[in-house]
């Protein structure tokens, strides 16, 4: 098997190789996750001008930790009316769901879990998965407010993954491939080489930019409706359905609705930063461009993106039901799908 | 299609001024505060946990009578005129009565402020304590008074042999009073009607 | 984005399962101990009834058995928001039936400390109306603010929230020496972080799109319900007691009546609720401003009394403007000094009476939205 | 229009169903009216020229003693003036005809009355408990009320 993979090469034994590759990416997780939390709490304390937790460590650095202390800790109810296998099955399919896309995001060059070459494509197969978890969790609960919100969010997933299949196909059509690292490679020498500027070629590739530009804020809008964030939190709609379609879960259960919730917001991080923003390319062409800086870029990258969607939670109302179809079918979908023909047509020309 | 691009564009633009100002809130100076070791001043005329000055306290009851809640449970006891301890209050004047119970029951008080206006020698008054939770409710119920129970058995003792003594005065002072009145009626009927010896002389 | 949003439906051609919906006691959003049975059509609210009583503290049973001051405090229970605003009504009754004329500095006191908590009031309806369409960052920012306003509460009254400061013939308290530079502080305050939230929040797209052409309530209905404050406002109706009926010294000061004009939507819709409450705000600190400037700073704050306040024998009705609308107190003296009856008609009691009337065939969410653009407090709802 | 106004028109037009006009300085003015007919009189004070009383701010039950009363106090945004009116219905017999139908507010009052105070209105749609249990028993506001000593088979602490 020929792969670029260096933990692969590294590693005489084939069956441990595989197994430390897979365990990297979940150790990431778990410690992105932390952090994750962390800047939610801070973030959202300093925006509402208030301190945020202080008291776990310095500057309540350690509150993630204490918090999954606490969610483990807790008792683990199952409801007596619940359909129990379904119930106790949800959560884990909707992690599963968000680890499983981890397997084709590139971190660096020599570092791709496992390189498909139809990676894009594979990251929307599995990223819909945590729909099925989520509507399991919902119905299973036996809880009125769970299958509301469980239903709310089968239609938002499904409606929006329309949207964000065209605002990445349009990357597809400018790198000629759904290969991650391709797409990557494709973005190389700095930032007037990203897709969202039109990806290497001649000046006149700056026509294309506010194609790509709509396309990426696009992309953003479906990733947030995907990973239920505000605005489109519907499907927990914490003020109408008090916590949708976990309402009744607690404990670990509970934990891993909140884990899988942030690896979601990783993933689709992850693939904007991929597809419009130069993957692990340096912004400054060779400046601090290699291996070991290709994990800080790109990690950073997405970073910035995380927080983007943490920022926009603490800013915006939410949506209702029907507004958010309204912006998925008609604003939406007209807008990428004018933004894909004018590319097409730009990668024609060219 | 006019208003469609307008409310897109709007849509987007208010996102985005929202965005600005949270992001300026995000450095701004922080109001809340680390509370036990920081806190907010509190004024000195707070309404908070009530008080009450022993020796101030005369026995007037209207406190225990104002308290909308009846959360105040007052009982005194005369003072023996001949009282060897002589008490006064606080202020100088004479006390009338000791004050063997009082009791406020924190788990009722709703903090009015009525019982500290009607006080006539600002006996009870709020504090700014306010944090005395208990891990039971029998905590709550607190007992002001600064009579031991011996004190209070003695002086309710005193004021027992106090009272048969007066009621014994008084028995004696009435019998006296009729024994005068009945002698005074027999002399004034045996001086109106000297004849007729009646029966009501006895 | 989207048009007007009223579904009819018509049954007789539709066939489709109901579901009912206990949304309450215990629900974040029925600000309160409120339980709705809500019957939905998917998501379409087909009916609402509200059932109420779960924080019935029998204050018109207590009142019975207290003296008329001691009523006091539990009237400051029944709104615990606006809690000077509701002792004014009632002191002003007892102070009409014994004939009592308030000193000139005890009646400015009133009046700041009643826009005050006013702007307090209106500050946590327009923050928990904010929570309810899902923005959370604004009511942060009000209560930020409102906690100034309690401080100055604090310091005057010696309590944050049941102030028992309004007493029959005058003020518990004098007000403290920095009052009048605290209050303009907190003014100014104030205007900034309403323009702040109206940025941030109130002409936020979502926000109005969550919020336009929602629970329209139509004047004539408005009235009807006898809703009052800016429920009744909302819907264009001008009418303020402030205004209509003078009392205490509001005849005194330059202030206008915002009424809902149906700027982004419909005439009387969430929105226009909404945004009455902002505008007064900013009417309330106008008065503010004028009342502080007139106040004259010599003076008692409390009129001598007989020890027993024993009004004559009789009724009164006398109602005052509260943030939520008005607040009337039907008080029966018997001549003792105790009231024979004291009935408080409670504006949170009557405004929510028309929820069921004006949610039905929006949708689930909005009802939460309508809910809260009534801004109920369910203390003076069950009282 | 002031109270002795409309107690005069009133009283034109209904006869004896108009009892008195009560007049109390500094305490509000009232006018006692025949239970039998407030339906009627409040129909006409709504909608009759002059009158429009379209607001009623408040539906108070009381208890007199022998006699149960509600009153009703009335209010016109058009022009500004209000009135009293009280109806005195005996303890055994307590039906006042229900005024939900002109204001629809009185919906809730008088469900308040009657869950309280134990005033019928007839005519109303709804006539249940508002404020207590829907199985609680007895009228509160009653001055001869006395508190349940259990409550659902447990002892209520007094």
């Amino acid at each position: 098997m020929e792969t670029t993979n260096f933990v692969y090469n590294l590693i005489p034994n084939e069956t441990i190789a595989i197994i430390v590759i897979s365990v990297i990416p979940l150790i990431f997780l778990i410690v992105y996750a932390l952090l994750a939390i962390l800047g939610e709490l801070k973030i959202s304390a300093w925006i509402q001008e208030r301190l945020g937790p202080m008291r776990t460590g310095p500057w309540g650095i350690l509150q993630p930790i204490a918090e999954v202390v606490k969610l483990i800790q807790k008792e683990d109810l199952t409801p007596d009316s619940a359909n129990k296998p379904l119930f106790n099955l949800a959560p884990y399919i909707i992690f599963m769901g968000a680890y499983a896309s981890f397997a084709v995001i590139p971190f660096s060059r020599y570092f791709v879990p496992s390189g498909i070459n139809i990676g894009l494509f594979y990251i929307f197969a599995v990223g819909s998965i945590a729909v099925i978890g989520i509507v399991m969790g919902g119905w299973a609960s036996n809880n009125k407010y769970s299958l509301l919100g469980a239903m709310r969010s089968v239609a938002q997933i499904i409606s929006y993954e329309i949207p964000g299949a065209m605002a990445i196909l349009s990357v597809a059509v400018l790198a000629s491939s759904l290969d991650l690292e391709k797409i990557n490679i494709a973005q190389e020498g700095g930032i007037w080489n990203w897709f969202i500027f039109g990806g290497q070629g001649s000046w006149s590739k700056i026509w294309v930019f506010p194609f790509t530009l709509v396309l990426s804020l696009i992309y953003l809008v479906a990733s947030l409706a995907e990973t239920n964030r505000t605005p489109f939190d519907i499907p927990e709609g914490e003020s109408e359905l008090v916590a949708g379609y976990h309402t009744e879960y607690s404990g670990m259960k509970f934990a891993m609705f909140f884990f899988a919730e942030y690896a979601n917001m990783f993933v689709v991080a992850a693939v904007l930063t991929i597809t419009f923003f130069g993957g692990w390319n340096s912004p400054f062409g060779n400046f601090m461009q290699g291996p070991g800086w290709d994990v800080f870029w790109f990690i950073s990258k997405a970073f910035f993106f995380v927080i983007l969607q943490i920022w926009l939670r603490w800013t915006l109302p939410r949506l209702r039901v029907d507004q958010l179809m309204y912006v998925g079918w008609k604003v939406l979908l007209p807008f990428s799908f004018i933004c894909f023909l004018f590319i097409s047509l730009f990668k024609m020309i060219n | 299609m006019l208003e469609y691009i307008k409310n897109v564009w709007l849509g987007f633009w208010t996102v985005i001024v929202g965005m600005k100002i949270t992001f300026t809130h995000l450095f701004e100076k922080k109001v809340t505060v680390q509370y036990p070791d920081d806190r907010y001043p509190i004024p000195p005329n707070a309404r908070n946990k009530l008080h009450l000055e022993p020796t101030l306290c005369n026995g007037c009851t209207s406190c225990a009578r104002i308290c909308p809640v009846n959360c105040i449970k007052v009982e005194t006891l005369r003072v023996v005129p001949d009282d060897p301890e002589q008490p006064m209050i606080a202020d100088g004047t004479k006390r009338k009565l000791w004050v063997p119970v009082y009791d406020i029951d924190f788990a009722k008080c709703c903090f009015c402020g009525l019982c500290t206006t009607v006080c006539p020698t600002f006996a009870i008054k709020h504090t700014v304590e306010f944090e005395y939770s208990t891990y039971s409710r029998d905590d709550l119920y607190v007992r002001f008074s600064d009579m031991s129970p011996e004190k209070v058995a003695e002086k309710k003792k005193m004021l027992e042999e106090f009272q048969a003594k007066e009621k014994a005065a008084k028995a004696e002072a009435a019998r006296k009073a009729a024994e005068e009145k009945s002698k005074a009626e027999a002399q004034a009927k045996a001086e109106s009607s000297p004849v007729t010896e009646s029966k009501e002389s006895n | 984005m989207g048009e007007k949003k009223r579904i009819e439906l018509d049954y007789s051609k539709i066939e489709s399962d109901r579901m009912r919906l206990n949304v309450g006691p215990q629900h974040p959003s029925t600000h309160g101990v409120l339980r709705l049975e809500v019957e939905l059509d998917g998501e379409i609210v087909t009916e609402v009834v509200p059932h109420i009583g779960y924080l019935h503290r029998c204050f018109e049973k207590h009142a019975e058995k207290m003296t008329y001051p001691q009523v006091i405090p539990y009237i400051d229970r029944m709104d615990y928001v606006t809690s000077m605003n509701n002792e004014l009504p009632y002191v002003m009754a007892i102070e009409k039936m014994l004939g009592i004329e308030v000193p000139e500095k005890v009646q400015y006191i009133r009046v700041i400390m009643c826009e005050l908590n006013r702007i307090a009031s209106h500050q946590i309806a327009v923050a928990t109306f904010g929570l309810d369409a899902g923005a959370f960052t604004p009511f942060l920012y009000f209560f930020r603010d409102r906690e100034y306003i309690l401080a100055i509460f604090e310091k005057a009254s010696g309590a944050r929230l049941l102030f028992n400061y309004f007493w029959i013939g005058g003020l518990a308290a004098d007000v403290h020496p920095t009052f009048k530079e605290d209050v303009l502080a907190i003014v100014k305050q104030v205007r900034k972080t309403n323009k702040e939230i109206e940025d941030l929040l109130i002409y936020n797209k979502i926000f109005i799109e969550r919020t336009a052409n929602v629970g329209i309530l139509p004047p004539d209905v408005a009235i009807n319900y006898a809703c009052s404050g800016p429920v009744l406002r909302g819907s264009g109706v001008k009418f303020d007691l402030r205004k209509n009926e003078p009392y205490s010294i509001y005849d005194r000061f330059d202030f206008d009546i915002p009424v809902g004009m149906g700027e982004v939507g419909t005439v009387g819709d969430c929105w226009d609720r909404n945004i009455v409450r902002m505008r007064e705000m900013e009417q309330s600190c106008r008065i503010i401003e004028q009342a502080i400037e007139q106040m004259p700073n010599e003076g008692d704050v409390q009129e001598k009394l007989p020890k027993k306040i024993k009004p004559p024998k009789g009724d009164i009705y006398m109602r005052a403007e509260n943030p939520k609308g008005d607040l009337g107190f039907y008080i029966v003296s018997n001549g003792t000094d105790k009231p024979e009856r004291v009935k408080a008609r409670g504006t949170s009691f009557v405004n929510l009476s028309v929820l069921p009337e004006i949610s039905k065939g929006y949708m689930f969410a909005d009802l939460i939205l309508i809910l809260g653009s009534i801004d109920i407090v369910l203390g003076e709802v069950d009282r | 229009m002031t109270i002795n106004e409309i107690y005069e028109q009133l009283k034109e037009e209904y006869g004896d169903s108009i009892i008195e006009l009560i007049e109390n300085p500094p305490c509000d003015s009232s006018i006692i009216v025949k239970a039998e007919s407030i339906f009627d009189i409040c129909h006409t004070l709504r909608d009759k020229p002059g009158f429009e009383f379209d607001y009623l701010m408040c539906l108070s039950g009381l208890d007199l003693g022998e006699n149960l009363s509600a009153v009703y106090h009335l209010y016109s945004m058009k022009h500004s003036h209000k009135v009293v009116l009280k109806t005195i219905v005996p303890k055994d017999n307590p039906k006042i005809p229900s005024v939900e139908k002109i204001w629809r507010t009185a919906d809730w009052h008088e469900r308040e009355a009657y869950d309280l105070i134990g005033i019928i209105f007839e005519g109303h749609h709804n006539l249940i408990r508002i404020l207590c249990p829907y199985d609680w028993e007895g009228y509160p506001l009653r001055k001869d009320y006395k508190e349940p000593e259990y409550y659902h088979e447990m002892k209520v602490p007094y």
